[in-house]
């Protein structure tokens, strides 16, 4: 590897023109297969979706205010939760930080000029399009209300709404996904510029490297398992029909057998994001870079065996529900390293309170919580008086909004003057992150405590004793949807009225900051070479004892 | 090989690093592609796990003169499709473009002979539903995988062979130079598809002799 | 010049003689392996036939897989991946079955 | 409706379950305290500017750091894990005598079928003090029945049975419900759990108007549905006698054997060609849809009270 020469990198004296200026027009974006660009594609897609998920739970939200409801029947209600699983699961979290901020970053961060199949890349784009399209055609043709787990034999037999096109549009954006995943396998092995070796990736191009495992292995059980439902619902094979014989417990293994490391898939890439976002704004070598990297790796594979604790009363065997829940035990010990590690990163640094950094410790928080209410759900007695309850939908929210969403907010402050050469404003992105960690917690936290009590999830209509947990859940998504807007209007406003960014802002070390703000076509310069470790802040086993950014050293050169 | 330069892509430096990456890329979509399978492989040993007596009893309906065809052709196809492959990588056009579409037809008669196996079940109403002829219920639950594994594996086939025609109309009609880069994927993928096949003729076919 | 054209017609052909004959002998032993496959189907074992045949088919695959995909000459990464959709694979039966396998109904 | 319907600790297991959750509390507590706390001090002294003295940190300490915490952390799992599993173990076995009320689920309500031939729908009442042992199946699509006083939950799948069991140690009207999405009026799929002095159940089943039980449900059912032409010991068809067949092992003709349980005797009814047993000819007819779940479960208990008689004359 260590004697290749990039033919594509420009000579030394070619500049100027940022990828941005390489072609104005609608076509120009819809067919360019430069990774930058479509990162930007799935960037507006997917919050796009977001907002339309948003309203549909916002509407959820409002409808429980009041415990026999306040303007939808109970079909319109079941619909509106299943949209908004659907669209927020695989049309949002699934792609979030790998499509956007992975296709845009990675590449520059291993020192290549572009992912390993460009046109694939593109392709996996328009899947996205393509499965978006099916999902947009069920939310107008009167929606899907099987949840977004497509029970059987619910969703094969009894259902009366359009299950196989919302399958269908699942299975397709799940090609997405493995595209990407592929994509970024290959190009981690074969693009990484000289003197970026294995252990010099930086946490963020690791955490890409074991979510697109987990993707490229996954996600096609899922697509099978969704196949076979639409199967037996089309053409009446009976693949899980109880009556010939079939197990309807089947479906739900090989279901989760996608669906928990899907957890995985949402929650690796934001470790990533916040691992970088802590080095940089502490001024600080991750602590411990190599349990770091063996725990992403041990997440990613033992991720695949806990799938049962989803189905601990689901009729599974009690000897398969002890194991389920051992194994669950176990991987909660890497990410228990994860979240000292970088609680340990801050000591001795120089921390600054950036927007960016405010949004990665909401982040540590959040998913502090998220993972130790995990323990709870691995611990199977636990687990059958809360499954299905309040209590597992805030769990699962508070690792994949408040820890997902949080970390995909502190990488798009983070990386916005790298993507788009322009400075938003600090200090609503600093209000909006508080309002945003407030808010999360004011919406789950009484889910929390009325899902202890026994409030089941998915219900139209509840029993009133649980109505002021409800109240305050939906105050706080008021809270929350207003912290959401607030990005939206105030990086759009950077776009057009913005302080132009200089070419590294944040004096961060990594590669991709080695270049201009926002970066030429072909990513750098001149050819890159790597010749440090990765967050090479500060010498190593030593802080500065000043508080002097320019002494960050970049970890390449490249410029 | 200067003239095989013209099939080298954006962002590879050279040809041989950009056939690796896509043997690499292929390989990975195909650990893909094994999980896809697997899970259908694993519904059928569970059910029949439970059900021995039913699915012997089903898969002995199959038609196993088609079914041994087919396994024939296949197996004949990866052969060609290994020979494509190496002609392409030492520059033997003529070989190459005569083992391509070798395999082509191959997989082509594949799907005829399918199709033919396809309509005589229809005829004997092989298809679950309330008029299928046979007994015990689990019968059915066979019949249904035997649909699902053979039409997707006929998707799947269908996809192979409009690729292999593909590279073949680029290397016919010289837009490409004839090398291996360019059908390396091709030609990993075709075998996979083999493969599958080589694990659904014991499972549908031989399941039920006696 | 007539000379060295059949000089390398000679070669050619001397070269797509070495191109068929490895993959040649691959595809006779598949040949073989699946007649030995569909006689035993009808031999009265018992209850091992679908073993025996799928066990057929995995040598069939293993053949395929090394010798046509040519896993033997390929990089250790590739191999990584290969047996990475096997140990997949055998996971989700491993966990499945382990349900199936002890539930007492 | 009042919250002490969902909260009340009902059972001894609800009470073990309570203390598993307070444990996990108070550790999960302690472990947020300790990570926010550290981010604060670490805040406080090493904000950006600070002139607080930033020195080494030796390499090797930072190792042993980390392998201390990893081994700490691994071990506190474990015995979280040990301490769930072993209240899960001590849970599972089900008791040998218990009352058995068999629950049908269906889109969208509950039935229930007592022993003694008492039928409710959406209202359970049960003794106190006694084991009570609920066999489910559904008619439909999944459903759930989530009794919260007693921290139970299970799935009811259609065509299986699934069992739940509890001793209910406090008297009280409970809230039950379904915890599996089960289409429309999942949310209204609802009850009460009426749980009473064993005098009082005593009391109230014999007011129940239904005069039969439900064997002798199942006894009329038997005959009036043809299977006393075979199944009797004198009868000129050859077919198994039924006395005495519950709970033992059955030879199948496929060359396996089964436990002759509920679930096997329903898929005698309705699944006759995979459950014959061994030596006897395939004339058992299918009864799918001729008989639904409630009166498989009656006759499910008159083949029952055979073998209960049988073992009862054995002992004397």
């Amino acid at each position: 590897m260590t004697d290749v020469t990039l033919p594509f990198a420009p000579p030394l004296d070619a500049g100027g023109g940022s990828y941005l200026d390489e072609g104005h027009t609608i076509l120009s974006w819809l067919t360019t297969t430069d990774h930058k660009r479509i990162a930007i594609l799935y960037a507006l897609s997917i919050t796009l979706f977001f907002f339309i998920g948003g309203v549909a739970i916002g509407l959820v939200r409002l409808e429980l205010i009041s415990p026999t409801g306040l303007f939808l029947t109970s079909d319109e209600y079941n619909r509106l939760f299943t949209i908004h699983g659907i669209i927020m699961v695989w049309f949002f979290l699934v792609p979030s930080i790998p499509a956007t901020m992975g296709n845009f970053i990675l590449p520059m961060m291993i020192g290549a000029p572009d992912v390993a199949f460009p046109r694939l890349n593109l392709l996996s784009w328009y899947l996205y399009v393509g499965g978006a399209a099916f999902t947009v055609y069920v939310l107008l043709s009167g929606g899907v209300d099987t949840g977004w787990t497509f029970y059987p034999p619910f969703s094969s037999d009894y259902s009366h709404s359009n299950v196989i096109a919302a399958a269908a549009g699942v299975f397709v954006v799940g090609f997405s996904s493995i595209a990407t995943g592929v994509n970024f396998l290959a190009t981690i092995h074969m693009l990484r510029c000289p003197g970026m070796t294995w252990f010099r990736l930086p946490l963020f191009a690791w955490s890409m490297y074991v979510v697109s495992m987990v993707m490229v292995l996954a996600t096609p059980v899922l697509a099978m398992s969704l196949l076979l439902i639409s199967a037996e619902r089309y053409f009446g094979l009976p693949i899980f029909d109880p009556r010939a014989g079939g197990d309807p417990l089947l479906f739900q293994h090989l279901f989760w057998f996608y669906s928990h490391p899907a957890v995985y898939i949402m929650i690796l890439p934001a470790m990533g994001v916040v691992s970088e976002v802590f080095a940089c704004f502490a001024r600080r070598r991750v602590f411990g870079y190599g349990f770091m990297v063996f725990s992403l790796m041990t997440i990613g594979v033992v991720g695949f065996m806990v799938w049962g604790h989803h189905m601990f009363v689901a009729g599974q065997s009690p000897l398969a529900n002890l194991v389920f829940s051992f194994l669950s035990f176990i991987v909660a010990v890497p990410s228990a390293i994860k979240v000292f590690n970088w609680t340990a990163t801050l000591y001795r640094g120089h921390i600054g309170f950036e927007a960016p950094m405010i949004y990665a410790l909401g982040f540590l928080g959040l998913f502090t919580i998220g993972g130790l209410t995990g323990l709870f759900l691995a611990s199977v007695p636990i687990d059958i008086a809360t499954t299905d309850s309040y209590f597992v939908v805030a769990h699962f929210h508070t690792i994949m909004v408040g820890g997902t969403v949080s970390a995909f907010m502190a990488g798009i402050h983070y990386w916005w003057p790298k993507v788009t050469g322009k400075l938003y404003n600090e200090f609503w992105a600093q209000f909006a992150a508080i309002t945003m960690f407030l808010g999360f917690n004011v919406t789950f936290l009484p889910q929390f405590v009325m899902g202890w009590l026994g409030m089941p999830r998915r219900y139209h209509y509840y029993p009133d004793v649980f109505q002021i947990w409800h109240i305050l859940s939906s105050g706080g998504a008021v809270i929350l949807a207003v912290a959401y807007l607030m990005p939206l209007v105030y990086l759009t406003w950077s776009l057009f009225y913005g302080e132009k960014s200089p070419g590294n802002p944040w004096h961060a070390t990594g590669l991709e900051w080695q270049t201009p703000s926002p970066p030429p076509k072909s990513n750098f310069l001149r050819p890159p070479r790597v010749n440090a470790e990765p967050y090479d802040y500060h010498d190593f086993g030593r802080a500065e004892e000043t508080g002097d950014e320019s002494r960050a050293r970049p970890q390449g050169d490249a410029s | 090989m200067s003239d095989a330069a013209g099939a080298l892509r954006e962002p590879w430096p050279n040809l041989q690093l950009q056939r690796q990456g896509v043997g690499l890329g292929m390989w990975m979509f195909l650990a893909s592609e094994v999980l896809f399978f697997a899970a259908l492989f694993c519904g059928y040993a569970v059910y029949r796990s439970f059900n021995a007596e039913a699915f012997r009893i089903a898969s002995a309906h199959t038609e196993i003169v088609y079914g041994s065809i087919n396994t024939v052709l296949l197996l004949t196809s990866s052969l060609t499709m290994t020979v494509a492959l190496r002609a392409a990588t030492v520059q033997l056009r003529g070989l190459t473009l005569f083992c391509l579409a070798a395999t082509a037809a191959l997989g082509a008669a594949f799907l005829v002979c399918k199709g033919l196996e396809y309509h005589e079940d229809l005829k004997q109403h092989l298809f679950p539903g309330p008029h299928f002829p046979l007994s015990p219920p689990a019968t059915q639950m066979f019949w249904g995988f035997y649909w699902i594994m053979t039409g997707i594996h006929a998707v799947h086939l269908t996809g192979g062979i409009l690729v292999v025609l593909l590279v073949f109309t680029l290397f016919k009609r010289r837009t490409v130079p004839v090398q291996g880069s360019t059908m390396e994927g091709v030609a990993i993928y075709w075998h996979f598809v083999d493969s599958v096949w080589l694990v659904l003729y014991p499972l549908l076919y031989l399941a039920g002799r006696p | 010049m007539s000379q060295n054209e059949t000089r390398g017609r000679q070669r050619n052909s001397a070269l797509t003689w070495r191109l068929w004959r490895g993959p040649g002998l691959t595809w006779l032993a598949l040949l073989a392996l699946f007649a030995v496959s569909l006689g035993s189907a009808y031999a009265p074992l018992g209850v091992g036939n679908l073993e025996i045949n799928l066990f057929i088919a995995a040598i069939m695959i293993a053949l395929l897989v090394t010798f046509l995909m040519d896993l033997k000459n390929a990089r250790t990464i590739v191999r990584v991946v290969a047996a990475a959709g096997l140990f997949w694979t055998i996971l989700m039966f491993a966990l499945v079955f382990n349900d199936y396998l002890s539930r007492t109904y | 409706m009042n919250i002490s319907q969902f909260t009340t600790e009902a059972s001894d297991y609800a009470v073990k379950v309570d203390h598993l959750f307070y444990l996990e509390s108070i550790i999960s507590g302690l472990v947020v305290l300790l990570v926010s706390g550290l981010i604060i001090v670490f805040f406080a002294l090493y904000y950006r500017g600070s002139s607080t003295p930033r020195g080494e940190v030796p390499e090797r300490k930072s190792h042993e750091i980390e392998i201390g915490w990893t081994v700490a952390t691994l071990f506190s799992f474990l015995f979280l894990f040990w301490w769930a599993a072993s209240d899960q173990l001590t849970a599972l076995a089900p008791p040998k005598q218990a009352l058995e009320i068999h629950v049908v689920a269906k889109q969208w309500m509950w039935r229930f079928q007592h022993p003694s031939g008492a039928r409710e729908i959406d209202e359970l009442h049960v003794p106190a003090h006694t084991n009570v042992r609920l066999a489910m199946t559904s008619q439909d699509v999944i459903h759930d029945l989530y009794l919260p006083a007693l921290r139970l939950k299970q799935d009811i799948l259609p065509d299986r049975y699934t069992y739940e069991w509890f001793n209910a140690t406090k008297t009280g009207i409970f809230h039950f419900t379904c915890a599996e999405f089960c289409g429309t009026d999942h949310s209204i799929m609802a009850g009460s759990l009426v749980i009473m002095t064993p005098e009082d159940y005593a009391r109230w089943t014999a007011a129940q108007p239904e005069g039969d039980d439900l064997a002798h449900q199942g006894k009329a059912l038997f005959h009036s549905l043809g299977c006393s032409g075979c199944h009797t010991p004198g009868s000129s068809v050859h077919a198994p006698d039924l006395h005495g067949v519950y709970g033992h092992v059955v030879h199948l003709s496929d060359g396996s054997t089964r436990v002759a349980d509920e679930a096997y005797l329903r898929d005698c009814m309705l699944l006759p060609d995979t459950t014959r047993v061994a030596g006897f000819p395939p004339i058992m007819p299918n009864f799918t849809g001729a008989v639904d779940e409630g009166q498989i479960f009656e006759l499910v208990a008159y083949i029952k009270s055979l073998s209960a008689d049988q073992d009862a004359g054995a002992q004397e």
